[in-house]
Parts: structure tokens; C-alpha cells; sequence
């Protein structure tokens, strides 16, 4: 078994126009920031993949990673927490000139519906959001005495993830709390496609260190030397570089 | 070749179709020794409930570590690439739909899919374990069993007597007679014995066997 | 002592009332500020929905690492018995009454316990985080804020006026005049700032000031 | 913050009558033996506590652990997936006579439920039982085209769990498969009592390691070369000791 790929060509090449993609990351820690560069430079070139729905906790920040999918017009629906940022002006102009639809979602709720996509819970009830707009339409039961909301799973065609060591069968591990989503996102995705800082052997995670379990992930591609998110905003960078 | 297939001859068979780097759930008792008869080549990679994934064979007696155990208790070994995870990962990857094959005993399967493997009736404490959550989970769901009861009764129902694990969710059977399909709510036989006839098969299945195309014949090794 | 407290005064004010060793959840923005006033011998463990259980303070410039922040995407470091887990985990903590003590900001706080603080309206863009979550999940929900708006309008009222976090969720309030409890749909006055009498205080508050037994003054050092 | 106990007796002093039990294990792995004999030893002393609810994969096997406490009449119901084993006479023998309430819960349904009761879910929807006899009286409904049974949250009053290392402030991890109910039931019950096989200090545990947080474990209590249930049966163990 070897799931990996040669390059980040390679590991976007599948994704389709109009697909669901959930991208990991809270903020700018645990985003595949090469990744989701790699499918805008394959946007730029062929004009796929569009029309896509992405799943996110945020909206983005700058002009660099989700931002910059935004930016060149490739997501037509975020579904997110907390679509604001150091810099959200992207999806900010987007979205009230009515260009990008937007699902608003709690973000323990955002968090338990990927999970529920993942094991198998087509629906869950949780009291966040009970007696709010956010609550409007769903389902409401009590249980002793309180009240909950029922909200339904969460799941994408692609996950988009990244991680810190990855072995050839897929297990991985993650750096603090870039954690966050994705291994919720890597179980909710029919493909899920993993950047890792490190390719490794099996055997050589710990098989008590492992975070997540290699038969959640489908591709595992090696980009050693991850940027940050954070680090590149405060650089001011764009992407795709625009002349200064 | 005896007049019927032993048990390690149809977890043989069953571990003939199992594909190369496929995760696989095995229940407890006679699915756990498919294990041992992968295709030269071929490795799948081995769920248990309790919480481990990509585990080995058996360690020799006296060698047991009784924290690395299967869903039957019995003790497994590590392999590269093994992970550990409690309970409700273990089954999310069953109910979400992760493993590619569950592999399960039967008191009876029924000709629409319906499986019961878990209840002999009100007599008795019942069990149930993982099962109910394995049928609906695995993309694909095999049985393992002998052809009839002890007492000669037929296993393959039109309708299943007992009470049920999962409704319309077995897809194959391997039996100690025959290989057979499940589709559209039919038993389609896909191989039997060669010095049984299709007659003297249907006689000790308890619904319809259909045959769409050719049937061939159920070649086990001696084992 | 100015005519009202600080924003870091108020977040000193809160402070005082986290025991030792609770585990508490600071909302983004002011609620930051409260670890820093910790009464001596005293350690509450923080919890960050993005995945993080007993955190330190902020590192010095230059020394951040983006992959250890808090929800507020600011730079924290590590303690001791310092904890990192996923989101869903992170969540089951927050919804399933693990944590003593969240303090959240609000827009406006209403005398049955209704907190509005996500949403100014249909115009711009919204955005809830996890404070949702955070209202019905931790076993004591207090607010701290100033007591009124920039253009003097009150902020605690009798019925919210803007979109609803929570339903009857807030038990105490910090403002930059008092500390108020909610109790039975009302707001009890425990604590005043001395040179403010309980009229003026009724004045800017939208909802009536009861009054249980005495109201200390409210006593926060420069800062 | 110091959550360690320093004996057995201290540990399960505080259990009542008619309490909710959890103890973690499947079969024999993870299960904290010393701790229910702890709490058997109470029970030879005082009488208390009894009428207990007892929540555990299994139903005990052999004279030792949850068996020793069924034998000795310390369990009312059990709540459970499997309750066969080696030899599972003890339960048995009082189910048959009507002398202890089952409820059979599927294993998937019962992790769940458990981290369900944990992470403030009241309940969910699976498609384990639909249409047999488990799922009599609970709620169906249809999702997408398939039927799922509705199940709720179930909580306890303690939780009785195995760990590897535990530091002072509950931090937890366990031994290979020893893990399975373990976390979830650290999540589930108002008091979740550990025994470790050793007692760290905080930071000993990597951060990244942890696989339960402190915030989910009240007290933790060292047993330092806890028995494997397993050896204690192929010795034919019984507890109390009877004389041969």
C-alpha cells in the first residue's frame, strides 16, 4: 500500500467543478496553504474547478490560501463559523455584492456535523443555536426538559488537509493546534488528500501517536517546508504573486 | 473433496476475494480465520471493534500481550503502519461507511439481504456485539457459513425466522456447498461443488436459487 | 477612579471570581485580557475551542508559532499539563458541561438571561465562532462589557433586541459600573462603583436594578 | 491542581447506592480490575454500595473483576453489547433466574451513546438495529432514503477506568488496545475515576500524546503492576479468594 503522490499537481488533479471541499485549517494553523495554491494555479490554467462549495472555519484572511480561491472567483458557497479575519476584505466585497452564498454554522456545530458525516450519524441534536435566526427552519425537541436542535451531517467529495508526519499508509500526526479540523474533515470526505511536512515509513508513528487512521485518508502528498498563513499576510503576499 | 467444503475451506474461498490493500472488518469465531488465507501478494488491512486497525496474525502461546487483542479476545500482533483508537473512532469507521468488507457468520440469511446472526430466540442471554453495526456500515457484506444446520435445515431462508441483525444488507454468501449473490431480493448462484447438481443443491436451500449465466464449479484446496 | 472602569478593569474584575483550577473558556477580544489578572495562587486551566487545554500566555514578539494560538488566531504557549485535541473533541468539551466558566462579550444582555453577541442586523457579514456553543455548554456563563453603548445607549435590557446567541443563558454580568447577577428573569445589583448612586445606575440600564441585601462597591485597582 | 488519590479505598469511597456505572474494558483489556475489587472489599465491609447500574462492553468473565461484583450481588442492571465470554456463568446464572435487568445495546450504538452523554449530545441517529427487535419502541426516521433508528445519550455517575500514564492533573494514556471504552467513559460520567499504572508529573506526557484530556478525570489513583483478567482466569482466580 503506498498512497502517496509525486507532487501537488498530482494531488488536485481529481477535484471537479461544482464539487463540496472541506479545507482544514483554523485560520491560518492547520491550512494546506501549497495545496489549495496548487488547485488555483490549475484554475488559472483550465479554468477547473469552479463552482465549488467550500467548507471552512473561516472565510479566509489577505490575499493568499482560501482567500485567494475566493478571490479568483472559484467558491460559490462557504460554509463557516466565523467569516471574519486580520484582513477578510476578499469575501467581505464578495458577499455583500451578493457573488458568494453563505451558510453560517456555530462552530461546535460545524466541528459535530463533519464528525457526523465521518461515523455515520445522518442527524444529531445539540442545544447550540436553540432560540436563534440560526435555528430557523430546523427541526426542535426537548429532551429532559431542555430544549435542542437537530442538524445534520456534513459531507464533501474532497478534504483538503494538512498535517504534519503522514506514512505511506495514510496515518497521520499534527502540529499543535493545527489540528483543529481536519481530522474531522479527513473522515467526512469520500477523497481526502493530505499535505504533510514529512513522508514517513509505516512503523514509524507510534501506533499510539496516531491521530488519524490511515483508512480516512486516500493521497498523501510531501511538501517539506509549509508556509504560514499568518506569516504571509503579514508579507503582504499575494497569490498568484501580482507585480508590486 | 469431500461432499462438502470444512470450515477453514470456506474462509479460504471467502479470503480468495478479498482485494489487495482493502480494509476489512472479520466477525468473531470462523470469518477471523480468513485472515491466514490471503492470495500470495494481496494484504488487506485488518479493522477490529475494539479499537485497532492493521493488526497481525496470532503470537505464539506464552508470547500473548492481553492489551492487543481482537474483537473475539484472542491476541493479535502488531504490524507497520498499526494504529490504535477508542471505541466510537472504531465505529465511525464501521457506520461511516470506511471499511470495504465485513465478513460475518449466520444463523440464517434471507434471499432479500436480510441477515440474523445474533439471536437463537427468547431462550438464552443474548449477544449481540458489533454486528448490527457492521451490516450497515461495510460497503460490502460477505457471510461465511455452513450450507444447513447441524440438523440439516437450510441456513439460505426466503424469510429469516429468527431475529434479525440488519434488513436487506448481506450482498454474498460462502457457504460449505456454494458461492451465491444476493440481488434484487434473489439468491443468484455464482459456484458450486462440482459433484452436486443444481437440484440437489436447491433441495437444501430454503429459497430459489437463480442462475444468470454460467455457474462455476466451488474449487477449494485441501486445507 | 475615573466615572467608570476600564476595559481592563472590568476584565480585573472578573478575574477575581475564577477559582482555582476551574477550567474556563475567555472569548475572543476583551475576555483575552482576564488571564492576566489571575489573583495570586490562583490557576484556572484555559480552554480554546481550536484545541487547546491549558495554555500559557502570549510569547514575546518574534517568537510566535502560528500553529499554537488561541480562537482569537493570537499567539499562546505552553504549560505543563498542556492538552491538544480536535475540534469535535474540543466541542464535546464546551456543549458537554466540562467547562466551570466561559466569559463572553455582548452586544446586549436581557433580564431573563438572553445574550445578544454575534450579530448587528442583516447588513454586513455575520459571524458566530463558537459562542453558541459556549452558552449552553459551560456551567457558569458570565458577560462582561460596558455598561453601555458609545452613544449611551444601555446594553442591558429587558428583551434583546438584536439576533439571540442564547436563550436564558447568562448568570452574571461585568460592566464598567456594576456586577450584576440574573436570577428568576431579573437583574440582581450586587456590586456598584461607589460615586454612582443606584439611580444613575437604573438610568443607564434598560431593565430594573433589583436589589438583594446590601450592593458592595465595586472596588477594581488602577491599571 | 493535584487530582491523585493516594489509595484504592480513597478512590472508590465516594460511590453510593443505585448509582450509574461505567468501568472501561472489553473483556479483560482495560479494565480496572483493582478498582472493582477495591469496590468489591467495600462492599464485604459497609454493604454499600449495591443496587448498581453497571455500564461495560461485556458482562464479565470468570470469578475476578465485573464478575466478582455480579456474584456477589452488587449489580442490578447491566447495560451492555456482549455479555458472553469464556465463562460467562456468573451472569448467566443470575440473568436466567431473573435475578439482574440486561439491556443489549449494539457496540457501535454504545460508544456513541457514551460520547454522545459526554459531548452534550441528547441523541443521534444510526442505522444500527433498524428493523430488528433492538430497535422496538425508539424512534425511526427516514434520511436521505434510509432508515435510521433514533438513540440517546447515556450518562453515569462514575466512570471506573484503566490508564497507562496519568499525570496530576488527569491527563491520560492508555496501552495499546486497553484504550477502547476508556475515553469515552472519562467524557461521560459527573466523576471519572482513574487507576494508571503510573503517576506523572504535568508536561511529562507530550501535549500531542494525550489522548484524554484532565478535564475529563476528576481523580487518579496509581496501581502499579495492575493483573491482566485474562492470567487471573487462566489461574482460575476468584475474588474474594475462596479456599481451595
Amino acid at each position: 500500500m503506498n498512497k502517496t503522490l509525486p507532487t501537488l499537481q498530482d494531488a488536485v488533479a481529481g477535484i471537479t467543478d461544482g464539487a463540496t471541499i472541506m479545507i482544514g485549517g483554523f485560520g491560518g494553523s492547520g491550512a494546506p496553504i501549497e495545496m489549495v495554491h496548487a488547485l488555483i494555479d490549475r484554475f488559472l490554467q483550465t479554468g477547473a474547478p469552479k463552482n465549488l462549495t467550500v467548507v471552512n472555519n473561516n472565510a479566509g484572511n489577505g490575499h493568499v490560501g482560501l482567500a485567494a480561491m475566493i478571490e479568483q472567483g472559484m467558491v460559490a458557497k462557504l460554509i463557516c463559523s466565523f467569516p471574519r479575519s486580520a484582513d477578510p476584505r476578499v469575501f467581505t466585497e464578495r458577499y455583500l455584492a451578493g457573488k458568494i452564498e453563505l451558510e453560517l454554522v456555530p462552530q461546535g456545530t460545524l466541528a459535530e456535523r463533519i464528525r457526523a458525516g465521518g461515523a455515520g450519524i445522518p442527524a444529531f441534536y445539540t442545544p447550540a443555536s436553540f432560540g436563534t435566526e440560526l435555528a430557523e427552519g430546523k427541526p426542535v425537541e426537548e429532551f429532559d426538559g431542555r430544549s435542542y436542535v437537530r442538524e445534520r451531517w456534513l459531507k464533501a467529495d474532497f478534504a483538503l488537509v494538512k498535517a504534519h508526519l503522514g506514512d505511506t499508509m495514510g496515518n497521520l500526526t499534527f502540529n499543535k493546534a493545527a489540528r483543529n479540523f481536519n481530522p474531522l474533515m479527513c473522515m467526512a470526505a469520500t477523497t481526502t488528500i493530505v499535505q504533510v511536512s514529512q513522508v514517513v515509513e509505516p512503523g514509524t508513528i507510534d501506533p499510539e501517536h496516531v491521530v488519524t487512521p490511515g483508512i480516512f485518508v486516500q493521497a498523501v502528498v510531501e511538501v517539506a517546508n509549509p508556509a504560514q498563513e499568518e506569516d504571509l499576510n503579514r508579507a503582504n503576499a499575494h497569490y498568484p504573486e501580482v507585480a508590486a | 473433496m469431500s461432499a462438502k467444503l470444512s470450515a477453514t475451506q470456506i474462509a479460504w474461498r471467502a479470503a480468495q476475494e478479498i482485494a489487495d490493500d482493502a480494509y476489512v472488518n472479520l466477525g468473531i469465531g470462523l470469518p477471523e480465520m480468513v485472515a491466514r488465507f490471503q492470495p500470495p501478494g494481496r494484504q488487506a488491512i485488518f479493522h477490529t471493534e475494539n479499537g485497532i486497525l492493521g493488526f497481525g496474525e496470532a503470537p505464539p502461546a506464552g508470547e500473548e500481550d492481553w492489551d492487543l487483542i481482537n474483537a473475539g479476545k484472542k491476541a493479535v500482533t502488531l504490524l507497520p503502519g498499526t494504529a490504535f483508537f477508542h471505541h466510537a473512532d472504531s465505529f465511525a469507521m464501521v457506520r461511516g461507511g470506511h471499511l470495504d468488507m465485513a465478513i460475518l457468520g449466520a444463523f440464517e440469511v434471507a434471499e432479500n439481504g436480510d441477515l440474523a446472526n445474533w439471536s437463537t430466540g427468547p431462550k438464552g442471554v443474548p449477544a449481540v456485539g458489533g454486528a448490527m453495526d457492521l451490516v450497515h456500515g461495510a460497503k460490502q457484506v460477505v457471510v461465511i457459513t455452513e450450507h444447513t444446520t447441524k440438523d440439516g435445515k437450510p441456513k439460505l431462508v426466503k424469510r429469516c425466522s429468527l431475529p434479525l441483525t440488519g434488513v436487506g444488507c448481506v450482498t454474498r454468501v460462502y457457504t460449505s456447498l456454494a458461492v451465491i449473490d444476493i440481488q434484487g431480493g434473489r439468491f443468484i448462484l455464482r459456484e458450486k461443488l462440482a459433484a452436486m447438481s443444481l437440484e440437489e443443491l436447491q433441495a437444501v436451500t430454503g429459497a430459489e436459487l437463480g442462475v444468470h449465466g454460467t455457474v462455476a464449479d466451488l474449487v477449494v484446496p485441501e486445507l
